[in-house]
């Protein structure tokens, strides 16, 4: 068997993120879109520690650390906006949203 | 064979050692001393509790109750499993299972001893954390999947106060943290078995650790603790009389009993997390004061002697029983019970006893192993009893006064406390 | 979770956890319920799915020897932004978008750039697969927190290479809270 | 505090009446002037339109009629904004018996056990006010030693009573160990209830006329026994209680009602009286020899439920000096008035209440002479008081109703009867 390197993390990393991408660029559900982000973020994260790992140095997951926080500030925010919309339209659909101002 | 033994040889816990058949082994063990520790605490809380309230408690099966519990765990094995029509089936099947899979996971990382834990990792308390956070989850889809608003509610009431003392529970862990650097060397830990070594090499439990900081930082910790196992007087996400049963509503038979096995779980596991943190672990009280091989030898009778004790008490319940044949089987029962009790108290004396005389027997070894599994479920035994105390004794909390305790007096307590010890750390330094 | 798979080999020269079969299993744990976090109809169940996408994740931060990294993603993901995921699941109601369309009419020209993009990585990996080192460096995995936070807070009095970046962070959140705060709440 | 004069005692009226123009009197309450506002009632707007989630926030849960807070089968429609509560409806009529059709149906001597199922926590005040309803009807009087058992048995019946609210009211607020306490204390009450008439629930105590069971040997001592007893079992609920600070904390400033609001609503007894309103028909308008004793009516002043605790904690005691009284101070003499076998009253209508543990207990009967009431009304002093709840709970939020709901004291065997 193939010993684990770097190269099949790369591989599960790219995978996650076309089915982010796919995620984003498909679906009409605002939530499931914010989950498709997560998804990518996830594989970014993935690619760096790998990377770390890699170079045998931690800059990679200091980095993906800091990826975290902005996932979750990321979250927060687009479930915040997600909130005021839907009180206002009533509505998660993403191809709804296409006014500026409501 | 070597394979068996190895471990013996070992001063680390098998996960560290690369021991995984030990590893599995000490899975085991944890995971059946757990719903064993459970089956008791459920017998205890009930004769406790109902001792609090001039009762009897469960009597009927088997002598004093003993049998209650299989019972009771018999008969949710065999309830119907009800799962309403409206509920989305696969969630409602999955949610108990995520509670009770992140109540045990924590497990792994508890150190019963130095090396009597599964493995020890370098994140020890940031993963029970972590760990202990997701149960939240369980509950919120339990919440979500039971289509109906008790349960909803319920599931709402749980998260929130649960996310929210997460956060005073996680300042409290980090003055207790920051304290392991106070050492030598100057690093600190996030090891469970580091930080019980940390309080070994300072010679002192984080409880007394910069007095009273310590001693506030625990206190903290233990409310939060309560509130996040959701137990009284935090119990408002099962609040009888408010919400019919909270997020498990819906629930009955097998699932029901898994939450019911999750949370008890859950509240061993925070409880050792308290012990581990500011109680020195697996240290018998007094390592340092009362040291020497005496009094070494007498806190190993420790063991021998509880053993002993309930052996006693359980043959005076036997001599009390009604003399009626009607109980001979009854009698007999807790008379073999109580034998047992004692012949284990006999075999830990002899283990005492052996392992004092010779140094490098392996019964010094088994007394050594024994003695630090014993202080720490002692410990830990105190707060379980604590748990059933608060809930005789105590009304439940309103929610909105529960938010206003977690965000505004526990928080800011603990913050200040946190900050006080990172300065009288520095100070000391 | 297994238990074997946290086996961290503290000892340098132990076997190493990294084996194939735990890596497969998690990779194909993380695609599969990354494929159902797009597909599913119900977003409680994408939700959970994308749970399970996390820890198998974290598993995989693991066996790269990011233990910090792994509790990281188990303790702010798992248990704090999915649990604010399923809250506000709750609060829209899901029942009836669920029975609504759920793809967007442009769908085929958003699955034909992602297939591109697919396209672009494996040929980026086939291509570059030549510089990658078949064997991986070792990380000292115990004194993998302190070295993070080294970098992050600095050491032995000197200002880390992160320091500032992590105030950023920090001040980032604190905007993040405010705005949700500000959006979620109806009057002030 | 000027409230107290509305309520004039001379209202309570008992004037026979023509019995042509009983028939057109027959429905509606009777004995209070008081006109009672429409505000209190309802305005929940069930049928409104669902609003989506967010917007509103409002969600609808029913709490009850197998609800384990609500004290039997009380239906409370809660209009939730999260936790807060905008309003509430009651939906009664779950234990509904039929009992005052029952009474028309029955003749004055036979219906006499059904009023025990009324309030079934306090069954031997109920008995007290239909007989004592009865022989005014009748003019007839109870002999002093019938008099003298009766107000024992129905001190001792309130403080049964009390004790049962404080365990279910403080195991809804999640102190489950009280409940147990005044259970066990409780218990030397119906004991003595099962050793004077056999039963210890529905007791059927007392007869119209007077008693129909002479007091047992050995009754006065087991009465006094109960009150040494029973005194620092009082104390220690209260050490238990009233000084917890989560007590105070779930209590304090929750169900508010001001004295001027309890009375609009008709609400009566300890719930009236936490509010500062001084009213207890025992002194008010005394009955049943009550005049004779000397005891205080505990008064509130803030109305929330904290108050209404301690105004019911010092009613146990002042029951507790009330029965002392009594049976050290307890004639001789027949316990039976003389008393036709065949009750028929004289023509007429009578409003009589008493003072029950739970607040005014009113029996309202219309007589055609014959042997059966034309007409039977009670009024219950747990449907009263219930009427105030919506009021209470504004703005409060769930937890609150549960208190407020045990607050109340209600026994749904008597909001429905």
């Amino acid at each position: 068997m193939v010993p684990i390197a770097t190269l099949h993390y790369l591989v599960v990393a790219a995978a996650l993120f076309v089915l982010g991408v796919i995620g984003v660029l498909t679906r009409r559900n605002v939530v499931i879109i914010l989950m498709s982000i997560e998804l990518i973020l996830n594989a970014v994260n993935l690619n760096l520690v790998a990377f770390s790992r890699m170079w045998g140095n931690l800059h990679g997951q200091v980095f993906a650390i800091f990826i975290v926080v902005d996932a979750a500030a990321e979250a927060a925010v687009g479930l915040g906006i997600l909130i005021a919309f839907f009180r206002n339209k009533e509505t998660i659909n993403v191809d709804e949203i296409d006014l500026l101002k409501w | 064979m070597n394979i068996l033994t190895s471990y013996f040889g070992s001063n680390l816990p098998p996960g560290n050692a690369g021991n995984q058949l030990w590893a599995l082994i000490y899975v085991f063990i944890i995971f059946a001393g757990v719903a064993v520790a459970v089956l008791c605490m459920n017998w205890i809380e009930r004769k406790a509790l109902a001792h609090f309230q001039i009762r009897l408690g469960p009597m009927r099966v088997g002598p004093h109750g003993l049998l209650q519990p299989f019972a009771d765990a018999l008969k949710l094995m065999l309830k119907e499993d009800i799962i309403p029509a409206e509920a989305d089936a696969t969630v409602f099947w999955v949610a108990p299972v995520i509670g009770l899979l992140a109540a045990f996971t924590v497990y792994i990382v508890i150190p019963f001893g130095p090396s009597q834990a599964v493995t020890d990792m370098n994140i020890g308390i940031l993963f029970m954390l972590g760990v202990s956070s997701l149960g939240v989850l369980g509950i919120v889809t339990a919440g979500w999947a039971s289509n109906s608003h008790y349960p909803l509610i319920g599931a709402l009431r749980s998260s929130a106060q649960m996310v929210s003392y997460e956060v005073a529970m996680g300042m409290a862990i980090i003055s207790a943290i920051m304290m392991t650097s106070m050492n030598a060397g100057g690093i600190g830990t996030l090891s469970m078995i580091g930080i019980v070594q940390a309080q070994q090499q300072q010679g002192i439990w984080f409880i007394f650790k910069f007095f009273p900081l310590g001693f506030i930082a625990f206190a903290i910790f233990a409310i939060a603790m309560v509130a996040e196992t959701n137990r009284a007087p935090f119990d408002l996400p099962e609040a009888e009389s408010e919400l019919t049963a909270g997020f498990h509503t819906e629930y009955s038979g097998l699932r029901w009993s898994l939450f019911m096995l999750g949370e008890y779980a859950a509240m061993i596991a925070v409880s050792s997390i308290a012990v581990t943190l500011w109680l020195g672990g697996w240290m018998r009280p007094f390592p340092n004061l009362l040291n020497g091989p005496a009094w070494e030898f007498i806190f190993s009778l420790f063991p021998a002697l509880t053993f002993g004790g309930l052996a006693l008490i359980t043959f005076i319940g036997t001599a009390r029983m009604p003399s009626q044949s009607f109980f001979r089987i009854q009698r007999m029962g807790l008379g073999i019970f109580a034998v047992l009790l004692g012949f284990i108290a006999l075999l830990l004396l002899l283990i005492a006893v052996v392992g004092h005389s010779n140094d490098a027997s392996i019964a010094a070894r088994f007394r050594e192993g024994i003695d630090y599994v014993y202080w720490f479920i002692f410990k830990v035994a105190i707060f379980m009893y604590l748990f059933i105390w608060y809930r005789a004794t105590w009304p439940r909390y309103r929610f909105d006064q529960l938010m206003s305790v977690g965000w505004k007096v526990m928080l800011p307590i603990s913050l200040g406390v946190l900050i006080l010890t990172a300065i009288v750390g520095v100070l000391i330094k | 979770m297994n238990p074997l798979l946290m086996n961290p080999a503290v000892n340098a020269g132990s076997a190493p956890v990294a084996t194939p079969f735990f890596f497969y299993f998690l990779a194909g744990a993380a695609v599969v319920s990354g494929l159902f976090v797009i597909t599913r109809r119900n977003a409680v169940h994408s939700a959970l799915a994308l749970i399970v996408t996390l820890l198998s994740v974290a598993g995989l931060y693991l066996m790269l020897y990011a233990p910090f990294v792994a509790g990281v993603q188990i303790i702010a993901y798992a248990g704090g932004i999915m649990v604010l995921f399923l809250f506000v699941i709750m609060l829209v109601d899901i029942e009836r978008v669920s029975k609504e369309r759920q793809y967007n009419r442009v769908w085929p020209v958003g699955l034909l750039a992602a297939c591109a993009l697919l396209a672009l990585f494996v040929s980026a990996i086939v291509k570059g697969r030549s510089l990658l080192p078949d064997r991986m460096v070792q990380l000292p995995e115990s004194s993998n927190t302190q070295q993070i936070a080294a970098a992050l807070y600095g050491e032995a009095g000197r200002v880390g290479q992160y320091t500032f970046a992590f105030e950023i962070a920090s001040l980032l959140l604190l905007v993040a809270i405010l705005g949700a705060v500000i959006m979620t709440k109806k009057k002030i | 505090m000027n409230d107290e004069k509305t309520l004039d005692p001379k209202m309570i009226a008992s004037k026979p009446l023509d019995p042509k123009t009983i028939a057109e009197r027959v429905p509606g309450t009777a004995g209070s002037s008081l006109t009672r506002p429409n505000a209190a009632s309802s305005n929940l707007d069930l049928d409104a339109p669902d609003k989506p989630y967010l917007d509103s926030n409002e969600l609808i849960i029913n709490m009850g009629p197998q609800h384990p807070a609500t004290h039997g089968v009380l239906r409370v429609i809660l209009k939730l904004d999260g936790e807060k509560v905008l309003g509430t409806e009651c939906v009664i009529g779950y234990l509904h018996r039929g009992i005052e059709k029952i009474a028309e149906n029955r003749t004055y001597t036979m219906f006499n056990p059904y009023v025990d199922r009324m309030d079934y926590c306090a069954a031997v005040s109920n008995g007290l006010g239909y007989c004592e309803a009865v022989e005014k009807l009748m003019n007839v009087e109870a002999p002093p030693r019938a008099q003298y058992i009766r107000v024992i048995l129905t001190e001792l019946q309130r403080i049964a009573s009390h004790q049962l609210w404080l365990g279910t009211h403080a195991l809804d607020i999640g102190a489950m160990t009280p409940l147990f306490y005044t259970f066990r204390d409780r218990e030397e009450i119906l004991k003595i209830f099962e050793k004077y008439c056999g039963a210890r629930l529905t007791t059927h105590a007392f007869r119209i006329g007077g008693c129909q069971y002479e007091i047992y040997p050995g009754f006065e001592k087991d009465v006094k026994n109960f009150l040494t007893f029973v005194a620092p079992k009082i104390d220690e609920y209260e050490t238990l209680l009233t000084t917890n600070r989560i007590w105070l904390e779930r209590t304090k400033n929750v169900g508010v009602i001001s004295g001027k609001d309890a009375i609009a609503l008709g609400v009566t007894g300890p719930v009236l009286r936490a509010s500062g309103v001084k009213w207890d028909i025992r002194k008010a308008v005394p009955y049943a020899n009550y005049s004779k004793f000397d005891f205080e009516i505990p008064v509130g002043s803030n109305g929330d439920t904290y108050d209404r605790y301690l105004v019911r904690m010092a009613e146990m005691r002042q029951s507790l000096r009330i029965v002392e009284q009594a049976i050290n101070g307890i004639p001789e003499g027949p316990i039976m008035a003389k008393v036709p076998k065949v009750i028929k009253p004289p023509v007429g209508e009578i409003y009589h209440s008493i003072e029950a543990p739970k607040g005014e207990l009113g029996f309202f009967i219309v007589s055609d002479g014959s042997t059966q009431p034309y007409r039977l009304r009670v009024r219950p002093p747990s449907f009263v008081n219930l009427q105030a709840l919506d009021l209470m709970v504004r703005g409060a939020l769930v937890a609150d109703v549960v208190a407020v709901i045990g607050t109340f004291d209600i026994v749904l065997g008597e909001v429905d009867r």
